[in-house]
């Protein structure tokens, strides 16, 4: 079966998840990948919106973080100064999905301005719930177009903690959990190397070359010293996305929606 | 509390220059009201919101706004806010002042606005860069541990506006779904509107734990059917995500936006929501 | 999550040495579950507890205790808890510390324990002398208006032990009526049990916003029906006020006290309340 | 229509209470007076209990501040730290209504212990609400039997603040709340002088003479330049009182609950 590079990241985010992951979901590229693995090889998956839905088993995806689905189906909704008092910083959850506009060596994340803050060339959302999904989530996976615009040599600005600026920050700051682990795009994988914690290249998707990855990434970009193929997405795996996203978009009543 | 008309409600309670939370995380947005208090030109005002969406693109269009305090200012799902972004970074219709925070802080200010605290501490801003750019980040240390915690000031706005589903004569208001900081926002604020789907004789049968702002926490309940659309009232109707999606190329251009407000705000009847 | 007996639950998750927060305020007041404590003989535990009610001042009674955290301990609307003032004025049966706080403060230190907060700020114990004989009791100025604000550490017991209504079968637990403090001490504590009046299929319709503990915070969920008697269980049966009342006679002399433990909890039955 | 001096000082304190009130309610002889305050003049007066009920309406009185009847009977019920901070500590709360083991001349209550702290003499049940009821309430009245033994010159433990020892630290503090205005015992009503908040006299009950109530207390009591006596009870007042407290008798199963 042919796919697509974003059936492809979509799917090896989806992978990286257990049955027995607790999940704090962000909207777009890693709510598709939370509800793939739950609709595939991980129905256990518990998954948590910042808008305070818990345990939510959306048939379709939703457009936005607190679409009437994910409360529908959810265990239970609470208010959102709990689900970031209780749930986030009380570390009840295993994994934070987060994606960005620019990423950096350490996994720092920038989704606030391109361009000085007081006078942007580009103004973004902002951190949103990033900044302390990050710190409190046992661990991080990010998910990612890959380009030399998104993964820069230096962040405009900070936003979101990964390793931080030097890639030792996190233990200097007295932050147990353990910070992006894992980086999957639509060209690789990428895992921190351990020691630095400089996110390096762990496989690459089929067909993908190691030029590729250079070109498409900001920084001098180094591959971990054994790097594998990432498996190509299954059957079962491409046709639960796709039935996945065909759902979707009838209930949103486009084709456009991601 | 007085049921009033939304018209009323916001000349009364909503004056220029005022810093009002219009809350609803997605679910619930106060949509009529802003476009009502778009229509009576209110001016200077300081805007409050987690999620600034459509509702406070169009007002920041409008020329309603001064400042901005928010954590995250997107379409969801779908993109940019073009019309919060022209503000930020061409200062049209006019500069906007951004006060910028992140979620975990605007909860957890809201909650201690609630709790009539001066002050929210967490843990939260570390290693990031918003605490150089946001002079109301501060930290402080737990007495007992040491450990460094964020603290910023609780959020006590002028005004609170959310919407919810239904009131009974009393006007005591009932949340169901998705609740967002808007219980919060209505307790910290000052003076609080509620705009309803609808008023019953008796909230009747519910959970003894229910989610419901006695009506003497409230300034004003105003009836407005729809008053959420294009956002949407769990159990009345859904979201308007075909419109979301829409929203992106009617506001990309400030033609196209003007044109917009003008023929569905300006010009449409109070207390209606598109 | 597991489904255990009573019995089980307390053998392998409360230790000799534990800090026990076992909750409910008046209502759903885990009795079974401290009979069970009660039974088999745990020592030198910490209680902590809002209310230290007839449950504890049973408790404190047979020597369980070691210390004890509370806020108010009293028989509510009858008097003096009997076993409770004869451990503190004269060391019977074991002498016991205490650890004195305000209901503000415990409730706080409840919510910042499942924030997984180091310690609470809010604004309380101004002008008294409880800060005297409790060094746990700080203070702290807000950066942002110099207000002094009190600070307590955060409660996060060894064990939070609380009854509910129902559990379903994944061991989601669904909480109703008086919600006391029990969520925040689940959350709070390294370890949990919760003992239920029924264990159902399906949690059924419900609020949106019901009040739930997924399966997923808990060590073990035990059916336990009528086990928070002589407390109550909001849709299941009453508070024995009758029982409350006379507890007062049974509770002033050791010997009657004792000759009642031994009756009705030593030789009954386990996972049975009174 | 005779009555007792428990109704005397029941149906006083009641009085006290207006329709817009929005009362925190002890348990005991607080919850007496405010449920018959809205059985009678102030059916508008709303009651918060500590539990977590919210405008609770109970056909008879609880016998604890958790009883099935106030959720019942509330407009909603909310956890315990909600009603300390969102409620009490927010500022919503216009009168809350305390009792004590021991009173001085401030109004300042104890409910720790009788003797000192480490060896007490008489354990007491402890603060529970009071210390922050007492400063986040818009006012605070008290309702206490008077005898030598529980109006003292001196508190062996300061649980609740009434105008501090000095009859100052309310301002010193920065509370911004009245504090107690009014005393009503089972002799006669306080209330606090202007400038010294020292509570005196203001009126006596019905048959009631200085001289008892100089007796019964324990600091060299003074009396206010005019002072009234109290109405008696009428009886449409009684019958309430006695409906609420026979109805209460037969629900607790005993004739002993107040």
């Amino acid at each position: 079966m042919s796919y697509t590079s974003a059936e492809m990241m979509t799917v090896a985010a989806a992978r990286a998840l257990g049955g027995g992951d607790i999940c704090f979901v962000g909207i777009g590229l890693p709510s598709a990948a939370c509800n793939l693995a739950r609709l595939t090889h991980a129905p256990g998956l518990r998954l948590i919106y910042e808008s305070g839905t818990i345990e939510t088993r959306p048939d379709t995806l939703p457009l936005s973080i607190g679409d009437p689905e994910l409360c529908q189906t959810a265990l239970t909704t609470v208010g959102v100064p709990e689900i970031f008092r209780y749930w986030l910083q009380g570390g009840r959850i295993t994994v934070g999905f987060l994606g960005g506009a620019q990423i950096d060596r350490y996994a720092n994340l920038n989704t606030t301005v391109i361009g000085p803050y007081s006078r942007p060339k580009v103004r973004l959302p902002g951190s949103g719930g990033a900044s302390e999904i990050a710190a409190s989530c046992g661990k991080i996976f990010i998910i990612m177009r890959q380009s030399r615009r998104s993964f820069v040599e230096r962040l405009d600005f900070l936003t979101t903690l990964g390793h931080g600026r030097s890639g030792a920050e996190r233990r200097a700051l007295g932050i147990a959990t353990q910070g992006p682990v894992l980086v999957v795009t639509d060209l690789c994988t990428m895992t921190p190397e351990p020691e630095t914690n400089e996110m390096i290249v762990a496989s690459l998707h089929p067909g993908v070359s190691r030029e590729q990855v250079v070109e498409s990434t900001g920084w001098p970009v180094r591959f971990a010293p054994v790097v594998n193929e990432t498996p190509a997405p299954a059957a079962a795996e491409l046709e639960a996305l796709r039935d996945l996203q065909a759902r979707t978009a009838r209930a949103h009543g486009s084709a456009g929606a991601e | 509390m007085e049921f009033l008309s939304l018209g009323e409600a916001v000349e009364r309670f909503v004056a220029d220059g005022d810093q009002v939370a219009m809350e609803g995380f997605t679910h619930l947005i106060p949509f009529a009201a802003g476009h009502e208090i778009i229509r009576r030109g209110r001016r200077e005002l300081t805007l409050i919101r987690m999620t600034p969406d459509l509702l406070y693109d169009q007002m920041i269009g409008m020329g309603t706004a001064r400042r901005l305090v928010f954590s995250w200012g997107g379409n969801p799902g779908v993109g940019s806010l073009h019309r919060f972004r022209d503000a930020v970074e061409n200062g049209w219709p006019a500069p906007i002042e951004i006060v910028e925070h992140s979620h975990a802080a605007m909860a957890n200010a809201y909650e201690a606005g609630a709790a009539g605290m001066p002050c929210a501490v967490f843990r939260g801003y570390r290693g990031t860069d918003l605490p150089e750019v946001n002079p109301g980040i501060r930290f402080l240390r737990c007495p007992f541990t040491g450990e460094e915690l964020a603290c910023v000031a609780s959020l006590r706005p002028d005004v609170a506006i959310v919407h919810a589903q239904k009131a009974d004569r009393e006007g005591n208001v009932m949340v169901e779904g998705i609740l967002g900081v808007q219980k919060e926002a209505v307790l910290a604020a000052r003076r609080a509107i509620v705009t309803v789907e609808e008023v019953v004789d008796e909230l009747g049968p519910r959970s003894p734990n229910a989610v419901i702002l006695p009506g003497w926490t409230l300034s004003a309940v105003c009836l407005a059917p729809g008053g959420a659309r294009p956002s949407y009232a769990h159990g009345y109707y859904g979201r308007d995500n075909a419109f979301y999606l829409a929203w992106d190329a009617i506001s990309r251009e400030r033609e196209s936006f003007l044109e917009w407000m003008r023929r569905n705000v300006l010009e449409a009847p109070p207390g209606e929501a598109r």
